[in-house]
């Protein structure tokens, strides 16, 4: 049975005290759960978390024949599914329109917009190229899987190794990581994924613009009158904004929210390369070993 | 805008999203919502006003009933003491078994036998004629056929036209000359049957059961059959250009076809199409 | 999808399929009754046409589904396996269908009145007749009317419009051509408050770019509303004049000098 | 004692009667002298009256199972012609009768069309809090909202304002613990309002929505199964809330 929405009182409770500010787990509006990141002992696994919700992204890689229509780039699949274990929410079978939410923006953020130099994922043109399989376990939903999901996806990517390979004519050699330290993945940029969620102002206040915040929970998606997700880089880069619907806002609003999510950028991105470069610390020793 | 020019505001049309007066000074009525103290329409149509009440009828829409409207409508579903009814609008309307006449006379008791030989009397896909009778809490209206004039339909046949081109009139049932019925159904059904005369519909006393209820048809004359389906021709055509139907223009269009000697199939051509509603417009 | 070898804009500054900067393409509107729907629509934006039917509000055909204190809305996208150059099928579970559907659903949620009819359901079923880049545009242009045409009390238009950037040009309403090639987005906006209810941009763009066109297209949505708006009054003109009860006049302008037409 | 699943319990008595966890199963014929073994079902305490008659274990979950007279916050799905369904977290939501109010009596079911609406307006969403007053393995949960003796409402009856907590089962049962600390720190600093099922949900009210927030806080915070906090680590976080 799918839980019920959520009762009038908490729906009521939640609108009066976001007008005053006041988040119920003690945020500030802005304020992001701060993301939990723990790297498994393999490269590119990670476990990544924004309160509650939880996410684990995998990558594989294998050597396949690159497809006719672009012989000279590696490919790059996504998988994720929504299953019950996230939220009794989620059922299997036909796709919920969150899920398809969720699966096409991964895509558009991790894929689409060119993180991956998939040109570099070439070792011998229209023979050989490497597969990365990227696949999302969302393990449990307490709001904003979105940001959670593509944070996992992108922090896996930058984690991952792969092994290196040498071309000599039509000879590949592939050197497993205990011969030759295995080669990070080329990428463009880092895009970060983060979800604002809107609320209808206090009534008694003169402005009609919408109360803004960050990161929502789960209850604050539910009752939140609108959202809008943004991926960009710390260099001011958009690469994905979607607004679906919800509630309208005028043209100053939506830039004032894009300023913002430049900044939260920046910050976040220094967060990844701070745990990314501890991580790493903590393995060289051992690869270099080797 | 010049809102005391009545003339104006009477015959104006509008669209979504513009503004028509100010809502201190009017009311809000169907059709409209108020948003920082302006009445703003939410649908096409023209701005009537009565008195301070401002509402927007749309031009085309589904069927809104109200209390005392005549309706044709279709049973979908059976369920308990009640039958759901299609009848063009926004929710199926319920038809309770207590609002039904049921055989043996006006007076009769509902017995447990009645509730299940439910589709004795209605079962899915029968055609019948009902009045509004209420609403529901959530909008959904309640019908009733405690009248001789209502109940089953047969003889005849369907044909659906746009609500709004149904007027309100003194009597919804017609009867042309050419030996046809017709029951213009508020929510833009229209039962179009072999005439019934006075004396067989049914009295107080000779309340017929078997005939209330009976799935089957009379015997229908050739002749009754080809103004049946040349009736629901014009109904077609004059609906296909937006003419509203009343007793008047439907009488006049079936006068106009048989001079002219059009046989129901004509009727399907374009140009006399045109000409039958270009000789109604001229009329009216 | 190889990229092309024709100019997106060329020196003197046209671009491929000769139209300026910040030209429109035709914009066709066909109101006409379809079967049985309650509302239609057929829009064409240069060589991208949409047919829009709209059903209801009717009673929901699950009743699991029906929502007791205000009406759902069920969107289906389906593109003819002729409208691109390439035949293609696509399958009902295609993710970009979906994601197609439930933008549009997501979009007029806010804005059809749903309240006013609780426990019912509002179907729009689009078609998808020839592509030629701005797809979600003509989509959410075609509901719009439609859903005026099936008479459904919304609080305004919705009208969406593409813009693209060129190197450092904004461009407007984006053919294939151009949406392959250059980063672009979609904007719905509502008329009356000049809000905007949807912005979608899925390739890299500079944030200082990307308020460039942005506004731009902003006041491109609103020249889209001007010819939705006549479309609507003209078809409502006619139907009020066959109906003869009120003597409305036979022209598609206004003349109470109405604020939206400042531009 | 803790005890996990499958374990045999030496629960020896006359009367011997067995509450939640417990499961006396049969293995071949049962005499005076071996009785049919008991196992326990879950993991969890073992506990016992005093004299040793009544044996349950005592565990921490968060799925409610429901047992005739506990008290429950439930929210309203649905209104049926003769009353609501209420969702109580248990696998099938419960039914409210309208009858089951104070003052709704037979006589005036006649009235049945106004009068519930007047004393419990519940609308679809609404809050209440019910005793559960029929459960039964093959029955789906029945709620009442007065005392069935006198007739009186006590304090059941529609939740207004306010907010919903959701926690573990045994934070439930704690918060209802008069000698548990979290209610009285919290009272101290503010008058407060609270309503606990022990279906895993507690309704709080207090005057300002911060105080509201703090309280939600706290009862997260001291949930064994969420913060864990004991009672100075809650005192701690509860000064740094400013309330």
């Amino acid at each position: 049975m799918r839980p019920p929405s959520p009762s009038i009182p908490e729906k009521e409770f939640i609108q009066i005290s976001l007008q005053q500010s006041l988040r119920i787990d003690g945020r500030q509006m802005l304020e992001q759960r701060e993301p939990s990141i723990t790297f498994g002992p393999e490269l590119g696994w990670v476990e990544c978390g924004l309160g509650k919700t939880k996410v684990i992204a995998q990558i594989e890689a294998k050597i396949v024949k690159p497809t006719p229509e672009r012989p000279y780039e590696g490919i790059i699949t996504i998988h994720s599914e929504l299953s019950p274990m996230a939220s009794t929410e989620y059922d299997t079978g036909r796709p919920t329109e969150e899920e398809v939410t969720i699966t096409r923006m991964l895509d558009k953020v991790i894929r689409r917009s060119d993180t991956i130099d998939k040109e570099s994922l070439c070792i011998l043109a229209k023979r050989r190229v490497w597969h990365l399989r990227l696949t999302l376990h969302f393990l449990s939903d307490d709001g904003n899987m979105l940001d959670c999901g593509c944070l996992a996806g992108i922090i896996a990517l930058k984690h991952f190794r792969r092994p290196e390979v040498e071309v000599i004519g039509d000879d590949v050699t592939i050197h497993p990581p205990t011969e030759r330290a295995p080669v990070p993945l080329a990428m463009h940029h880092t895009p970060l994924c983060l979800t604002f969620a809107f609320f209808p102002p206090s009534p008694t206040s003169d402005t009609t613009s919408a109360l803004v915040l960050l990161d929502p929970s789960y209850l604050e998606q539910r009752l939140s009158t609108g959202l809008m997700s943004v991926a960009l880089n710390a260099q001011r880069e958009l690469c994905v904004v979607h607004k679906l619907g919800g509630v309208p806002m005028e043209i100053g609003e939506v830039m004032g929210v894009l300023d913002i999510a430049v900044k939260r950028a920046k910050e976040l991105n220094r967060l990844v390369e701070d745990k990314l470069e501890e991580d790493w610390n903590t393995r060289k020793r051992i690869v270099e070993v080797r | 805008m010049d809102l005391d020019d009545d003339e104006a505001l009477n015959s104006k049309l509008t669209c979504p999203g513009e503004a028509i007066t100010s809502s201190h000074a009017y009311m809000r009525g169907h059709g409209t919502y108020v948003d920082s103290d302006e009445v703003i329409a939410s649908v096409a149509g023209t701005i009537e006003r009565v008195n301070k009440l401002v509402t927007v009828r749309a031009v085309h829409t589904r069927y809104n009933p109200e209390v005392g409207d005549l309706v044709v409508g279709r049973i979908t579903e059976v369920q308990p003491r009640r039958w759901k009814v299609d009848a063009n609008s926004r929710q199926d309307a319920v038809l309770m078994l207590s609002s039904v006449n049921l055989p043996g006379g006006v007076q009769r008791r509902k017995l447990e036998s009645d509730e299940l030989q439910m589709r004795n009397f209605f079962e899915e896909s029968d055609l019948l004629v009902a009045e509004v009778q209420a609403f529901f809490s959530d909008g959904a209206m309640s019908l009733h056929t405690r009248s001789l004039k209502y109940g089953k339909l047969r003889n005849g046949q369907l044909v659906t036209v746009p609500p709004i081109l149904v007027r309100r009139l003194k009597s919804h049932f017609l009867t042309l000359p050419c030996g046809v019925d017709l029951i213009l159904g508020l929510n833009g059904y229209i039962w179009v049957s072999k005439h019934v005369k006075e004396n067989e519909q049914e009295g107080e006393e000779g309340f017929d059961a078997e005939a209330v209820y009976s799935n089957q048809n009379d015997y229908i004359e050739e002749a009754t059959r080809s103004a049946i389906s040349r009736v629901t021709n014009i109904i077609s055509i004059l609906a296909s250009h937006f003419m509203p139907l009343t007793d008047v223009v439907l009488l006049g269009a079936y006068e106009w076809v048989v001079d002219q000697d059009y046989q129901a199939k004509d009727l399907l051509q374009e140009d006399v199409g045109d000409a039958l509603v270009t000789a109604m417009r001229g009329r009216t | 999808m190889a990229s092309s070898r024709i100019e997106v804009l060329n020196q003197g500054g046209y671009r491929s399929d000769g139209r300026k900067q910040h030209e429109l393409r035709s914009i066709a509107i066909d109101l006409a009754p379809q079967g049985v729907a309650d509302g239609a629509a057929t829009i064409t934006h240069g060589l991208t046409t949409v047919l829009v039917s709209v059903f209801g509000p009717r009673e929901a055909k699950l009743r699991s589904q029906t929502l007791h204190d205000r009406a759902t809305i069920s969107v289906e996208v389906g593109v003819a396996a002729f409208s691109t150059g390439e035949r293609r099928k696509r399958s009902k579970g295609d993710k970009r269908l979906l994601e197609l559907a439930s933008t549009i659903k997501a979009t007029f949620e806010p804005v059809i009145q749903t309240a006013l009819y609780p426990r019912s359901q509002i179907d729009i079923y689009l078609h998808v007749l020839e592509q030629d880049g701005s797809l979600l545009q003509t989509c959410i242009n075609g509901t719009t009317l439609a859903l005026i045409n099936a008479g459904i009390p919304l609080l305004d238009f919705v009208c969406a419009v593409s813009g693209g950037v060129h190197v450092a040009s904004p461009l407007l309403d984006l053919n294939q051509l151009e949406e392959n090639d250059v980063p672009h987005l979609t904007l719905a906006l509502m008329p009356k408050t000049k809000k905007i209810t949807l912005v979608t941009m899925e390739t890299r763009l500079h944030v200082e770019r990307f308020e460039e066109i942005f506004r731009l297209a902003a006041r491109a949505a609103e020249v889209i509303h001007q010819e939705m708006r006549a479309a609507i009054r003209i078809k409502a003109n006619t139907l009020v004049a066959s109906m003869g009860s009120t003597r409305a006049t036979v022209d598609g302008t206004d003349r109470d000098g109405n604020h939206m037409d400042e531009d | 004692m803790n005890i996990l699943p499958g374990e045999q319990v030496n629960a020896q008595h006359s009367k011997l009667k067995l509450g939640p966890g417990l499961l006396q199963i049969s293995v071949g014929n049962a005499s005076e002298s071996a009785p049919q073994p008991i196992i326990a079902t879950r993991a969890g305490t073992l506990k016992h009256s005093s004299n040793r008659s009544k044996w349950w274990i005592e565990s921490n979950s968060r799925r409610y199972v429901p047992a005739a007279q506990e008290a429950v916050v439930g929210i309203v799905l649905q209104r049926l012609g003769e009353g609501y369904r209420v969702d109580i977290g248990t696998a099938h939501s419960a039914s409210l009768d309208s009858l089951a109010f104070e003052g709704a009596t037979k006589r005036n079911k006649p009235n049945l069309k106004a009068f519930p609406l007047l004393s419990f307006p519940a609308c679809v969403g609404s809050l209440v809090y019910a005793r559960v007053s029929l459960a039964h393995k093959d029955m789906e949960p029945e709620l009442e909202c007065f005392d069935a003796q006198t007739r009186k409402a006590e304090q059941f009856g529609e939740l207004k304002g306010g907010f919903l907590v959701r926690c573990s089962l045994q934070m439930c049962r704690n918060l209802l613990d008069p000698k548990y600390f979290l209610l009285p720190l919290l009272g101290v600093k503010f008058p407060l309002e609270a309503a606990v099922g022990v279906n895993g949900r507690v309704w709080i009210n207090a005057k300002e929505p911060k105080q509201i927030i703090a309280m939600a806080r706290c009862i997260e915070a001291a949930d064994p199964d969420g913060g864990g906090q004991d009672e100075i680590a809650t005192k701690k976080l509860l000064d740094t809330l400013d309330v």
